[in-house]
């Protein structure tokens, strides 16, 4: 089995489709890019000012010409500058088709934890709750489970929320689970896990699909 | 989808329109209201119209000439003053106008476009336009809350797009376009010149394309000016 | 005695200076470029998104140029064009250094009334509300009384207001008055006429300036 | 006063700094912070300085170089991981930080910048940063309150200005400095290139000059990245 985060991001580069409009969060997401057929054909958001941009320029990186995370980038035909208003704006009014973020905890009822864990670092917020409010669909990808094994998807989060019933997919390097208002739903199974696996490492009840059952 | 081409023709957006709408629509005393859409909204036949704009225009020009053919049952605007056509329909209760501060109005409208719920403001305090509206109380002192306009449908002119719907503005002509684009459910932009994306300049756009769903070109402008119309 | 809007205009003309934003009413204040002195360095401001317009053009105007009465205008270096929503942002956070507006009533305490005759034409506020609120100086014109002769300077409006205890000044063709929490002050008797005639025309008590007195 | 000109230099704009007083700072990750006023900032040794901006910048890049001497009381920020001694300071009780949601934050800047009284949204309800925010209700459903931030100063970076302060950004280097710019009480913007009046394009500029009193040339940049700066 390979890097988990590789293994996450090759599974959510499959949720980004042509004619989307994305945005992808630091961590895992910033990974998925590699994994995405070239034919592909959506418009990246940043937060900080700027919807199309392309890859790494392999050369004389501008300071003007960065993303969120700080990390210089090209753009591509058709895109545009703007202000942090017009950007986050373009995040609450619902114009992002697919939010793609790191995840600390997802509850089964699609709360989301991943800004804070009081009493050790706190970088604050970003715009996570923005994103996590605003686009249409929101993604979160984790590692299954905490490093001591601790289950991440949970009946409640313990940690501090980033925002209330907004995951809809969690995909994780063992699981894909959908979130509706009835609760968590398993939808596939990783190679080299079993749903028996998945139970052991998820503390929240969930159902199974019909067409895994099948 | 998935090629982001956003270009189409009025035939194609005309049965977008539809009874009952809240219609936003761009232009300042006619102005940057994009004529070509006007003349669809019009020829679609549709009725019972609520709008929102900065004016009712001329009878003549801009969203006027709809508003003059009695299909419209609300407007909020900021002044009907050019148009006195509106102002009968007002006095006989066909037309139900309510005004706002202009620069109010411009805000609830983009409120609604940057996805938030409103905003506090002193202006209009003491004044008719400030009654019936919510008060909010904060460290003693009274605000009037303003509600985000939003809108089924929202059309707008601009000088020029690209086939993702980057738009960009003509001079005075922008005005409330960039609010109008950013607030609609859906947006249509009448454009004077369509290129390829690419072809605009990055830092020229006013509008990014995520906020425009359709894009059509103009059959020109027929503009007249207020000395030219009176007495028509 | 000439036309007394003339004389309005041409008094309020000197309350222009070099170095000031300006926003210009409809009505009165619209012919006070007529008045300036050409030595004077100003941007006028339009509240359909231009600082810095100039005289209307001699040929071919522009249908995308024009100022907020719907007449055509030139730029002058240095002008801008904006959104409704900067060019109201300009005036509500008082950028605009003076806004003279035509009026129908002004009360001794400042109180503006000037977008609504009851029962009469309803044109609406179009941007009053907010120059009233958001000019740094607002100077209001009117001629001194009603075509019937009643006062239009008052103890209280009796029009529906546009904003409270706004303006700072008012000028007429029989005078200049100022405006403080105190109330009204006569500053200036205007060519022809006399404090009393004055005193006959207004209904609002007034103080007399001391350099008037002098 | 009269000419419009606004041109000055960095010695004479340093008085302006002043103890006590609230700052308002573009950038975002130190893209944009304008370097030589931070240097101003620093060599005019006023301490006790209320900071408001997107994030804490490095140490070593953006406000990080201010934030690290120990002269701020407090910041508004939406996130200061990118500068570890921020965090120290924070912990240890020296530098009281406010978190905001990062678009939330643009907002109260902007609604100062346009001189309105705040906003409700529903974003950060239920949440930690909603704590303690006053809740307005309106017709059965809570909304956040989220009030102006205005400053005393305001230092933005731009790509080109004319004499009278126009603006002109350089891609995301745009970011919030035409917020910062229209909120400030007095706006200093120092920038790359400075142009004669009427060497703009009057479309292409973003913040008109009505909002600036200050206008710099640049000493540079000496920009850099993450990568560079780790370990140093």
């Amino acid at each position: 089995m390979g890097d988990p985060r590789h293994i996450i991001a090759k599974r959510a580069a499959r949720e980004v489709r042509s004619g989307m409009i994305v945005n992808l969060g630091i961590g895992i997401p910033s990974l998925i890019p590699d994994f995405l057929d070239p034919s592909t054909n959506v418009f990246f958001h940043t937060e900080n000012g700027l919807l199309g941009f392309g890859p790494t320029p392999s050369e004389n990186p501008d300071w003007a010409l960065s993303n969120a995370a700080g990390y210089p980038v090209s753009i591509v035909k058709g895109a545009s500058y703007f202000d942090s208003t017009v950007s986050f704006g373009m995040i609450r009014n619902g114009r992002i088709d697919l939010a793609v973020l790191g995840s600390l905890q997802v509850s089964r009822c699609g709360d989301l934890a991943n800004w804070i864990v009081p009493g050790k670092r706190v970088p604050g917020v970003g715009g996570a709750m923005e994103l996590a409010f605003g686009a249409k669909r929101l993604i979160a990808l984790m590692q299954h489970c905490e490093k001591n094994g601790k289950p991440k998807i949970v009946s409640t989060c313990t940690l501090p929320l980033t925002a209330t019933a907004c995951v809809k997919r969690i995909i994780t390097e063992m699981a894909v689970f959908d979130i509706d208002p009835g609760g968590l739903t398993l939808m596939e199974v990783m190679p080299g896990c079993t749903v028996s696996d998945i139970r052991n490492n998820t503390e929240a009840a969930f159902e199974i699909s019909e067409q895994l059952k099948g | 989808m998935g090629s982001f081409n956003k270009v189409t023709d009025y035939q194609a957006v005309k049965p977008l329109f539809f009874d009952g709408m809240t219609l936003l629509f761009g232009g300042f005393g006619g102005v940057g209201t994009p004529p070509g859409l006007v003349d669809c909204l019009i020829e679609s036949g549709v009725k019972d119209v609520h709008l929102i704009g900065n004016d009712a225009g001329f009878p003549w020009i801009g969203i006027g000439k709809f508003v003059v053919l009695k299909r419209a049952v609300s407007l909020v605007a900021s002044h009907i003053g050019s148009n006195p056509v509106a102002g009968q329909l007002m006095t006989d209760g066909e037309l139900q106008v309510e005004f706002a501060p202009q620069g109010i109005l411009n805000e609830r409208i983009r409120s609604a476009g940057v996805g938030l719920n409103g905003f506090l403001t002193e202006i209009g305090k003491g004044t008719l336009l400030g009654e019936n509206k919510p008060i909010v109380t904060l460290k003693g002192r009274e605000y009037l809350y303003e509600s985000p306009l939003s809108g089924d449908l929202g059309i707008v002119y601009a000088k020029k797009a690209d086939t993702f719907g980057n738009l960009v503005f003509d001079k005075t002509a922008r005005n409330n376009n960039p609010l109008i684009a950013m607030a609609a459910k859906t947006t249509i932009a009448e454009v004077e010149e369509i290129v390829e994306m690419g072809a605009l300049d990055p830092e020229e756009i006013i509008v990014p394309g995520a906020f425009v769903k359709h894009v059509v070109p103009t059959k020109g402008i027929n503009w007249k000016w207020i000395w030219e119309t009176q007495g028509t």
